[in-house]
């Protein structure tokens, strides 16, 4: 029977929903002039959760609610992540918001139940655990895209991302019903136990094609991308930080679940078709990036590449590869993040910056930003010193440890065709003129620029002292 | 007594001194000063040279060699900077700095009115430098250091005149051309350092009978000769730079240069660096016959046809030039012969009578307004004697009549090949016999041309604006000018002109008579030159030889006298009493006439294939090579192709929401089938 | 009489057959509220599928939850909708070959991957709610509320997050429309309501009429 | 006899036409919905199936979970079927392409 | 101080370009004279190398080692021998005479050109420190972006074209390397070079690490056919950016080979030395055709770099060839030894070179030198250094480009007389496309009326090109002491090539 050590492993989470509904009971009752309180609150609620996370943490691995909900270094790394980035995504969001009249506390709500469903998913313990944590996050997303209501980009994003979710939502069911069918159980971890003893050993991999399409999904991997470039574009800006930086990092979390706490007996058998899968993320993504000409569109394309770089850490299938392709969870949540913030913070009421022309010197009319972006840039392209290059430094290395040399080098080729189309942004910014009549008026928002500054200065400085943070990633995985 | 290794370096190093404060400082201190910083340094240099030789000749002192200081010490290899002083590096820096010394005179006179007289001053000092140390090295590392630096010098004179686009074409292909040389050279030095694992002479020379026997393998079957091979190729230096065929086509061009320079760098001292060279490897040469017959052959060659053109000239510069294309070919035969004295001597003689008809030709050019075609000269004896006297000395000694200085050096050579046994040593006499009237025709051509008949050029007054120019101006507007009309008449240069001519007209008359027994045949070079008994023609040679006197008077009973003689009687008879046959001669053997005339093609060919050539060649390379195949198809290719891939891959993604969810079932389709394939 | 496994196995076929032609209809039919009445006809018939499984409370749930709720949703927005029929419906034929070869390509391949060969000995056994000494209801509440109690308080912040999303979609605060607010009502003054306007005693003789009807209203 | 092949192909046969409606069906997005009601049909089928197979409750308590869920995915699909008639006055499939490339 | 020495000089640059960034645009004098404080400071603690480093112990010294990230056992690792030494000073001059240089030349964002100036100069001497191969490659790849700005913002009409190609053209070398690396990392558990090269490897291991090495240096150096980036990026460069490039990035890649390639996979790369000699001597021969008949004065310049740097990877791979077949070590000594001094020598005539373009193109706004013609009438100053460095460009004995090809051919001889004749070909192609070049645009009449009001070169001018012509002639002249300190760490790496690792 549950009992109160369940709740107090459970207490973050717990602690989001209660304060969730208090905002939800606040922004109703709260007049629209002191909704900014809502964002004060949000944030301060985020930050507690943090704090929660990181100090409630156990020795090891504890479970609670019957082995349900799993709490270890890997959720606690993801968590606190995935709070930290929806932290500079709601810095970030609020001028924008405020500009487009999209200022509601359905925002905030929305996006708080959209971590708790990255949090339980990352944490959680059973299939059943698994599927309610992914649609407590899409749900969430759904509406969030949609969120401009007048917008018919947004709304066919809304449509498109839905459909196809629930598509892939029904997919991975299906491959759930069968593994549950071959070993009679839904729990990870007894899972892992009963797979060498089922007596229909062939729905296990059956079903395990469907998860891979579920996972693969929600993370952005050709085939299953054809949402991404859509949804990134359609979306409120502000919405596709969000959905850039914390679901991927749940992503990661839903494929270690169940392909490494669930089927990780099964790893010969995952690891080849995730390797096609990376094969063809990396070639869509960098390949199509290229030609794309708007902003976001662009990173959405970028997305698709990079999940192939977190695919190649984790067909290595073992700590290794586990740990590097969280590092690079992470170190892609706080790249999009940045990049995203750039565009926020110069769009305006009645001007998205989005295209890339928009960006036409901007080293001449904001070179602070054009430097934050480069720096971003930079580091989504890979290029030394900055953080994104030892993330792929990470996977490169998992990949060929796991003896899948090609996979590397395939790898390697496609990031030199990636880095053209970042060079392609720094380009514009750094070496076209501005375009006469178009000036670039700054979000003049302290936090915002500051909390930007900052996300793009440690995606340089943690490019040069990276090793606590791969220490702790690794640490997640020891034992 | 030892020589100070302080007294050696004041000699190299004065003309530098000059050369660079003449050369930075050449505002500051003006003209006066340039010429005086730069004469006063040679004057150190000349006269601490004179005592050099003294000491080595006369007051016993020994050889010096010595390095200054290490230039790289890499394992068992070192290169240092150092001296070697023996009597042929003795008599080579009196030479050099004697005939630099005189030339820097003669320039005060010559380029009085040029804007570059301070550079030019320099020019020549820091020329003088390089060749010191070019002959005073104790090692082939300075030595090519001295050969390149006399080359540069050579280079920056040719084109002194900047603005002349024949002088800085001239310069380039001197230089290229004498590239070419060094190319030789230095592989030759590897080649050295390879077989005999060091670049000091001394070490070489005691190693040198090591190679005997030694091979370098040159492909899977082929063996060639060690010492062979090293000597070709040293050759091929000097090939270049004392323009021997094929490599001899940048000389006559180096005239664009102003005259003192063609006196001091293109006759006297800098083109003689490869005779030099060759008599200080004679170790090694004597070690190869085949290298030997390779010098003779292309020796003769050189003597008898570059001579042959001499003849066609009109400018008088030019006829200076082929002519010391002959004589240089005449040295090298000797070299071919193994009578290293017997070149080393010429070279000598050879130094003082060309730079004294080249001075003498310069002067004559002074007067004539810097006309230099002798079409258009006649009768200047009348006008400047000492020029035209000290002019027919040298002439004299060029052709060498007896007792004259080039008697005895040239004279020697023609026997010296007579008496030798090597392989192409009859055709080398053929061609040197030959030669002896060729040089004799165009000498006495050029001395009837210039100095006697009648006047061909006009003397109008004109008190125009061309006074206040300069000599360099002159050169800049000449083609203004009518050809063969003077402003002024024509008048005797100044004493600083004149006074060299003197000075340098002396030794071509006497040095001959007084050094031709010891140096030749009184093995005055000592172990400087070493020669192996068997090859020692010049002992051959000197069986016959008992004192100059008797020799010069033996000399006029011999072929090459009366060859000389023959030639006297033929361009007297043409130049000075019938000037219409020299115009029917030349109608009736057009063909040769036309093949002297071009020089044998040989610069058209090497434009063509070379220049033209080279330039095809990189184009094609650059065109074809860099921007088609590897930018156009490797680097823009692979970009396009890519971009092509995106613009097709994106039209997958439609915008459809049925297509998109087709690629999902499609992806479970192929992951399934592919596991259905591959799993089971 | 009739062998009850082989009725069972009639009624299976009957209910399957029906299910599967209903599912045919859902995504053929040009008609979208007859689309929505085959799939409640599917859900209907699986229903009885179900009960045949005797999991009789996921029966009923479907019938409640999904043809009582879900279903009148949709037939809601279908109708709420003002939708072209006909056009919707066009260019169907022409997709249909590619759907159906790929639909058959996928069920091939799924069953082959399944083994329904060698999963056609395995018989479903006795029942286990009846093994445990419950009906199906006590012995799912069962499990639902102890060892699944977490999955149900999530699925509570999924329903609760479903209302807070399709509130925030579709509510609209429509300008131009007239409320009444109760508060305002109570909370009204006197002041509010009449105003009382001081008139001068006298006016201009000169002045119109049509003024003096206008400060009048 | 009813054997758990039986209610597996049922499902797979469910599975297949909901896909198949998703595709071949280029006019309405209500019919997409209603596919991926079918899908999740065929998915409670399987669940059923195996739970019962499996002596064990677990498949059917996660049937329920599904029910409930597609409750909610179905509110927020029609909620922003609704939003996208609003905006662009269809819900033709092959008219919403806004975004692509 | 002396303990962290290294690391001063690493990051004093580095650290210094925050200031200068910030003194902003509209303090212009004061981000030049900022930037040009820290480039002294940075070449007077680079002075202290000469006495810290003891060149007749050769071997790494002055070594700091921090770990730098721990569960990959990689460390912050610095260390230098003679040849970082010599290349490290190359780099701190050229440092400051490109600041010099830019001074007033660059008017548009000066502040972030002497920043992005100072970032390049740091990560450059980090390149010559880093003894850990990760940490090198982070420098390594770091450099490319400074670079990339600096030809993107102030360079020419094709600077776009130009700076990506630089920057794709190198990384797509590096990547391959960076495989390499990894891979060796997994075999070896470190990052370490020094244990690297005692790994032990298979010839197949070593072959495939080779050609990995290979691309990514050969990109850099640059060899044929991987040189075509060069031109382009010199051409459009401006001019501090060109003489970085050519005088010290270039040489990234000799010190490449010197340090991975070489110690590494010592089987392959003697196993495939006749490549990249085949290699070098196309450079030597096919680039100086093409030099030939360049139009463009910096791309003339450009292709004879390549060129110059055959002779880097040919000395560097003849001593492979020495050592293993020959077993002539001191020939391999002179000959490596000859390809260092040939990237020291390079530095200073290249980065002259395209300081002189730089000085005619302040004055013409042209590179193309059919605008040019009879210089030398108008500034004779700079027509004398012209020609010195003309000369040097050459070979010419007694300028520091003699010194270095000198020692190549006559290694090379030792190996084979035909790598020889083919090396000793530059004698007169260099020769030709020089000073084809030196005529068109010197020598002549003043037929251009732009070109006849030129102004010869101001003090600013003189002090860097003054500067240049005291090293190559310093050099040129008296190479004994750069020899000297290269000397024992040169001997180590010649004992080095003769052990087997297979």
């Amino acid at each position: 029977m549950p009992n109160l050590n369940d709740i107090l492993i459970t207490l973050p989470e717990f602690y989001l929903v209660a304060a969730a509904c208090v905002l939800l009971l606040a922004d109703a009752f709260l007049p629209a002039a002191k909704r900014v309180w809502i964002h004060w609150l949000s944030i301060l609620v985020l930050v507690v959760a943090a704090y929660l996370v990181v100090k409630g943490q156990p020795a090891g691995s504890v479970t609670a609610f019957n082995g349900s909900f799993i709490r270890d270094g890997v959720a606690e790394i993801l968590k606190v992540f995935a709070l930290l980035s929806t932290i500079l995504v709601f810095i970030y969001a609020r001028p924008y918001l405020i500009d487009r009249k999209l200022f509601v506390g359905e925002f905030y709500t929305l996006t708080i139940f959209a971590v708790i469903g990255v949090m339980l998913l990352v944490s959680a313990g059973s299939l059943v655990m698994v599927y309610l944590g992914l649609e407590l996050l899409t749900l969430s997303s759904y509406a969030l895209v949609a969120l401009n209501r007048d917008s018919k980009l947004s709304s066919e994003a809304a449509i498109k991302y839905f459909v196809l979710g629930a598509l892939a939502s029904g997919m991975l069911l299906y491959g759930m019903s069968m593994v549950y069918g071959a070993t009679g159980t839904l729990d990870l971890v007894q899972l892992h136990q009963a797979i060498p003893q089922s007596t229909m050993p062939h729905l296990l991999v059956f079903g395990l094609i469907f998860m891979i399409i579920g996972i693969a999904f929600k993370l952005g991997a050709a085939p299953f991308h054809m949402w991404i470039p859509d949804v990134y574009q359609g979306a409120p800006t502000a919405v596709t930080a969000f959905i850039g930086s914390a679901p991927k990092l749940a992503a990661f979390g839903m494929a270690f679940r169940l392909l490494e706490t669930g089927m990780g007996d099964y790893s010969q058998h995952w690891q080849l078709m995730l390797a096609v899968l990376a094969v063809l993320s990396l070639a869509i993504g960098n390949l199509v990036a290229i030609v794309q000409t708007n902003l976001k569109r662009l990173l959405a394309y970028s997305t698709i590449s990079h999940m192939g770089y977190l695919l190649l850490g984790l067909v290595n299938a073992g700590p290794e590869g586990y740990s590097a392709a969280m590092f690079y969870a992470v170190s892609y949540a706080l790249m999009s993040t940045a990049a995203f913030g750039v565009i926020i913070a110069l769009s305006r009421a009645g001007f998205e910056c989005e295209e890339i022309d928009d960006f036409k010197g901007l080293n001449q009319r904001s070179p602070w930003m054009a430097f934050l972006m480069m720096l971003a840039l930079f580091s989504l392209a890979g290029v030394p010193p900055m953080f994104g290059f030892f993330a792929k430094l990470l996977v490169l290395q998992a990949a060929i440890h796991a003896g899948m040399m090609w996979l590397a080098i395939v790898g390697a080729v496609f990031a030199i065709i990636g880095l053209y189309y970042y060079l392609h942004v720094v380009k514009v910014m750094y070496f076209d003129k501005p375009v006469e009549g178009t000036e670039v008026r700054l979000q003049s928002d302290f936090t915002l620029r500051l909390a930007l500054s900052l996300n793009a200065l440690v995606l340089l400085a943690l490019g040069l002292y990276w090793g606590p943070l791969l220490s702790w990633c690794k640490q997640a995985f020891v034992g | 007594m030892e020589l100070s290794t302080s007294i050696l370096l004041t000699i190299a190093l004065a003309p530098l001194v000059g050369c660079l404060l003449a050369g930075f400082l050449g505002k500051q201190i003006g003209r006066v000063g340039a010429h005086s910083v730069t004469i006063l340094g040679l004057l150190i240099s000349c006269g601490l040279s004179f005592y050099v030789l003294y000491q080595i000749t006369m007051g016993g002192a020994p050889v010096y060699n010595h390095n200054i200081y290490t230039w790289f010490e890499i394992g068992k290899y070192t290169a240092t900077v150092g001296f070697l002083i023996d009597r042929l590096t003795a008599m080579m820096m009196v030479v050099v700095t004697f005939v630099s010394l005189l030339v820097h005179v003669y320039t005060i006179g010559y380029m009085a009115d040029d804007d570059g007289y301070q550079r030019f001053f320099s020019y020549i000092s820091l020329f003088t430098f390089s060749m010191l140390m070019l002959v005073m090295s104790n090692n082939f590392l300075q030595l090519f250091f001295g050969w390149e630096a006399v080359g540069l010098v050579s280079y920056l004179l040719i084109g002194f005149w900047y603005k002349r686009p024949t002088a800085i074409f001239a310069n380039l292909k001197a230089f290229i051309v004498n590239r070419v040389g060094d190319f030789g050279f230095l592989l030759g030095i590897a080649a050295i350092l390879y077989f005999l694992g060091t670049l000091d002479y001394a070490t070489a020379f005691s190693a040198a009978p090591t190679l005997i026997g030694k091979t370098l393998t040159v492909t899977q079957s082929t063996q060639w000769d060690a010492a062979t091979v090293i000597c070709i190729l040293l050759f091929i230096g000097a090939m270049g730079k004392s323009a021997q065929v094929p490599l001899h086509v940048w000389l006559p061009d180096s005239m664009e240069g102003p005259t003192p320079i063609s006196a001091l760098i293109h006759a006297a001292t800098m083109v003689t660096a490869g005779i030099f060279m060759v008599a200080r490897m004679s170790p090694l040469y004597e070690l190869s016959e085949t290298a030997l017959s390779f010098v003779l052959v292309i020796g003769a060659t050189g003597a008898l046809f570059t001579g042959l053109i001499g003849i066609v000239q009109n400018d008088i510069k030019r006829v200076v030039a082929y002519s010391t294309l002959s004589q240089l070919g005449y040295m090298t035969v000797a070299l071919g012969v193994s009578a290293y004295a017997g070149a080393v001597y010429h070279l000598m003689t050879h130094a003082f009578f060309k730079a004294l008809l080249f001075l003498g030709a310069g002067s004559v050019i002074i007067a004539m307004h810097h006309e230099q075609d002798m079409r258009y000269m006649g009768g200047l004896r009348k006008y400047m004697p000492i020029t035209w006297i000290t002019m027919w000395i040298g002439a004299l000694a060029l052709c060498g009549v007896p007792f004259f200085s080039g008697f005895y050096s040239k004279d020697s050579i023609i026997d010296a090949v007579h008496e030798s046994h090597r392989w192409g040593s009859g055709y080398a006499y053929f061609c040197v016999v030959v030669g002896a009237f060729v040089t004799a025709t165009y000498t006495f051509r050029q001395m009837y041309m210039t100095f006697h008949g009648k006047e061909r050029f006009k003397v109008v007054e004109h008190h125009g604006h061309h006074d206040a120019h300069g000599h360099d101006d002159h050169h800049d507007d000449h083609d203004h000018h009518e050809q063969g009309v003077l402003h002024h008449p024509p008048k005797e240069s100044p004493w600083v002109v004149t006074l060299p001519l003197i000075l340098l007209a002396i030794p071509s008359l006497f040095v001959g008579m007084f050094t031709v027994k010891p140096m030749l045949f009184g093995g005055w070079f000592g172990e400087s030159i070493h020669v192996q008994s068997a090859n020692n023609v010049l002992e051959e040679v000197g069986k016959d030889f008992h004192s100059w006197w008797q020799a010069g008077l033996d000399g006029f009973a011999q072929l090459p006298f009366w060859l000389v003689f023959a030639a006297f009687m033929m361009t007297t008879y043409i130049y000075l009493f019938n000037p219409s046959v020299a115009d029917k001669i030349k109608s009736a053997l057009k063909p040769i006439w036309t093949i002297l005339d071009r020089k044998y093609w040989v610069d058209d060919i090497y434009f063509a294939i070379f220049a033209r050539g080279g330039v095809a060649l990189g184009r094609m390379f650059w065109k074809g090579g860099d921007a088609a195949v590897i930018d156009g198809v490797l680097i823009d290719g692979s970009a396009s192709t890519i971009q092509r891939i995106a613009s097709g891959l994106r039209r997958v993604q439609s915008g459809y929401l049925y297509h998109y969810a087709f690629a999902m079932i499609l992806g479970l389709i192929l992951l399934m089938g592919g596991y259905w394939l591959i799993g089971q | 009489m009739i062998d009850p496994s082989v009725f069972q196995l009639v009624c299976f076929y009957a209910f399957a057959a029906v299910t599967v032609i209903a599912a045919l209809s859902v995504i053929t039919l040009r008609n979208s509220v007859q689309a929505v009445l085959s799939l409640v006809l599917a859900f209907f018939s699986t229903a009885c599928i179900w009960m045949l499984a005797e999991a009789e409370f996921l029966a009923i749930a479907l019938i409640v939850v999904y043809v009582g709720a879900v279903m009148v949703l949709f037939l809601f927005v279908v109708m709420m909708l003002d939708i072209d029929q006909e056009k919707l419906r066009e260019g169907f034929v022409k997709y249909l070959p590619v759907g159906l070869i790929v639909a058959v390509v996928m069920l091939v391949e799924m069953l082959g991957l399944i083994g329904v060969r060698v999963m056609h000995t395995q018989t479903m056994g006795v029942n286990p709610a009846t093994a445990a000494g419950m009906s199906n209801t006590a012995w799912l509440g069962m499990a639902l509320y102890t060892q699944y109690l977490l999955p149900f308080e999530v699925a509570a912040l999924i329903l609760t997050v479903g209302v807070i999303a399709a509130v925030a979609l579709t509510l609209r605060q429509r300008t131009g429309v007239r409320h009444q607010q109760a508060s305002e009502q109570v909370a009204v003054k006197a002041s509010d309501r009449v105003r009382i306007i001081k008139m001068a005693a006298e006016r201009p003789v000169d002045s119109q009429p049509a003024s003096a009807q206008e400060s009048k209203s | 006899m009813i054997t758990l092949s039986h209610y597996i192909v049922l499902g797979a046969i469910l599975f297949c036409i909901s896909v198949a409606g998703l595709f071949i069906n280029r006019k309405n997005v209500i019919v997409l919905l209603m596919a991926i009601e079918l899908m999740l049909l065929a998915v409670n089928i399987n669940f059923v199936a195996f739970s019962r197979f499996n002596h064990d409750v677990a498949g059917q308590v996660f049937v329920f979970f599904i029910l409930t869920v597609a409750a909610a995915e179905s509110a927020i699909g029609l909620a922003i079927l609704v939003l996208l008639f609003r905006n662009r006055s269809t819900v033709n499939v092959a008219e919403i392409d806004s975004m692509k490339g | 101080m002396f303990n962290h020495l290294l690391s001063l000089l690493i990051w004093l640059p580095i650290v210094g370009a925050v200031p200068v960034l910030l003194a902003g645009s509209s303090r212009p004098n004061t981000a030049r004279w900022l930037s040009l404080l820290m480039a002294v400071l940075t070449f007077a603690v680079s002075l202290f190398l000469i006495p810290q480093y003891n060149a007749d112990a050769g071997g790494m010294q002055l070594a700091e080692s921090h770990m730098w990230i721990a569960s990959l056992n990689v460390h912050y690792s610095l260390a230098v021998d003679g040849i970082s030494v010599a290349l490290i000073l190359l780099t701190t001059l050229v440092g400051i005479l490109v600041i010099v240089g830019a001074w007033e030349v660059i008017q548009d964002k000066p502040h972030q050109y002497m920043a992005a100036m100072l970032v390049l100069e740091g990560l450059m001497i980090g390149v010559f420190c880093a003894t850990d191969a990760l940490l090198f490659y982070v420098f390594f790849e770091a450099m490319l972006i400074p670079m990339f700005i600096l030809i993107g913002i102030w360079g020419g009409p094709r600077r776009v074209y130009a700076t990506l190609k630089f920057f794709i053209y190198t990384f797509l070398g590096s990547i391959f390397m960076l495989i390499g690396l990894i891979y060796l990392y997994l075999k070896a558990g470190t990052f370490d070079l020094h244990t690297l090269a005692t790994l032990p490897l298979t010839l197949q291991e070593q072959s495939w690490l080779f050609f990995a090495f290979l691309i990514a240096f050969a990109v850099k150096v640059p060899m044929v056919p991987v040189h075509t980036w060069l031109p382009d990026a010199h051409v459009e460069a401006p001019t501090g950016g060109s003489v970085v490039l050519a005088a010290v990035m270039l040489k990234i890649g000799g010190y490449g080979f010197l340090r991975f390639s070489l110690p590494i996979t010592p089987d392959a790369s003697a196993h495939f030395a006749w490549f990249v000699i085949l290699l070098s001597l196309i450079a030597v021969v096919y680039i100086g055709y093409v030099a030939l008949v360049q139009e463009d004065m910096k791309k003339l310049v450009a292709y004879s770099s390549v060129a110059h740097m055959g002779f880097v990877t040919l000395g560097v791979f003849i001593a492979f060839m020495l050592v293993r077949d020959l077993g002539n070590t001191d020939a391999a000594r002179l000959g490596m030894q000859g390809a260092m001094v040939q990237m020291i020598s390079h530095g200073f005539v290249s980065g002259a070179m395209f300081s002189c373009i730089g000085v005619l193109y302040d004055r013409l706004h042209t590179r193309l030198i059919k605008d040019y013609g009879g210089v030398i009438n108008v500034m004779p100053w700079f027509g004398f250094l012209y020609v010195l460095f003309a000369m040097a460009n050459c070979g010419l004995p007694g300028t520091s480009g003699f010194v270095g090809e000198f020692m190549v051919i006559l290694a090379s001889f030792s190996a084979n007389p035909w790598i020889a004749l083919f090396a000793a070909f530059t004698l007169i192609i260099g020769a030709a496309y020089t000073l084809y070049l030196v005529k068109r645009v010197l020598w002549g009449d003043v037929t251009n009326s732009h070109v006849a009001e030129m102004k010869d070169i101001n003090g600013r001018e003189t002090f860097v090109l003054g500067v240049f012509a005291a090293m190559v002639l310093f050099v040129g002249i008296w190479p004994e002491p750069l020899t000297h300190l290269m000397d024992s760490s040169v001997n180590q790496l010649v004992q080095l090539l003769a052990i087997h690792k297979v």
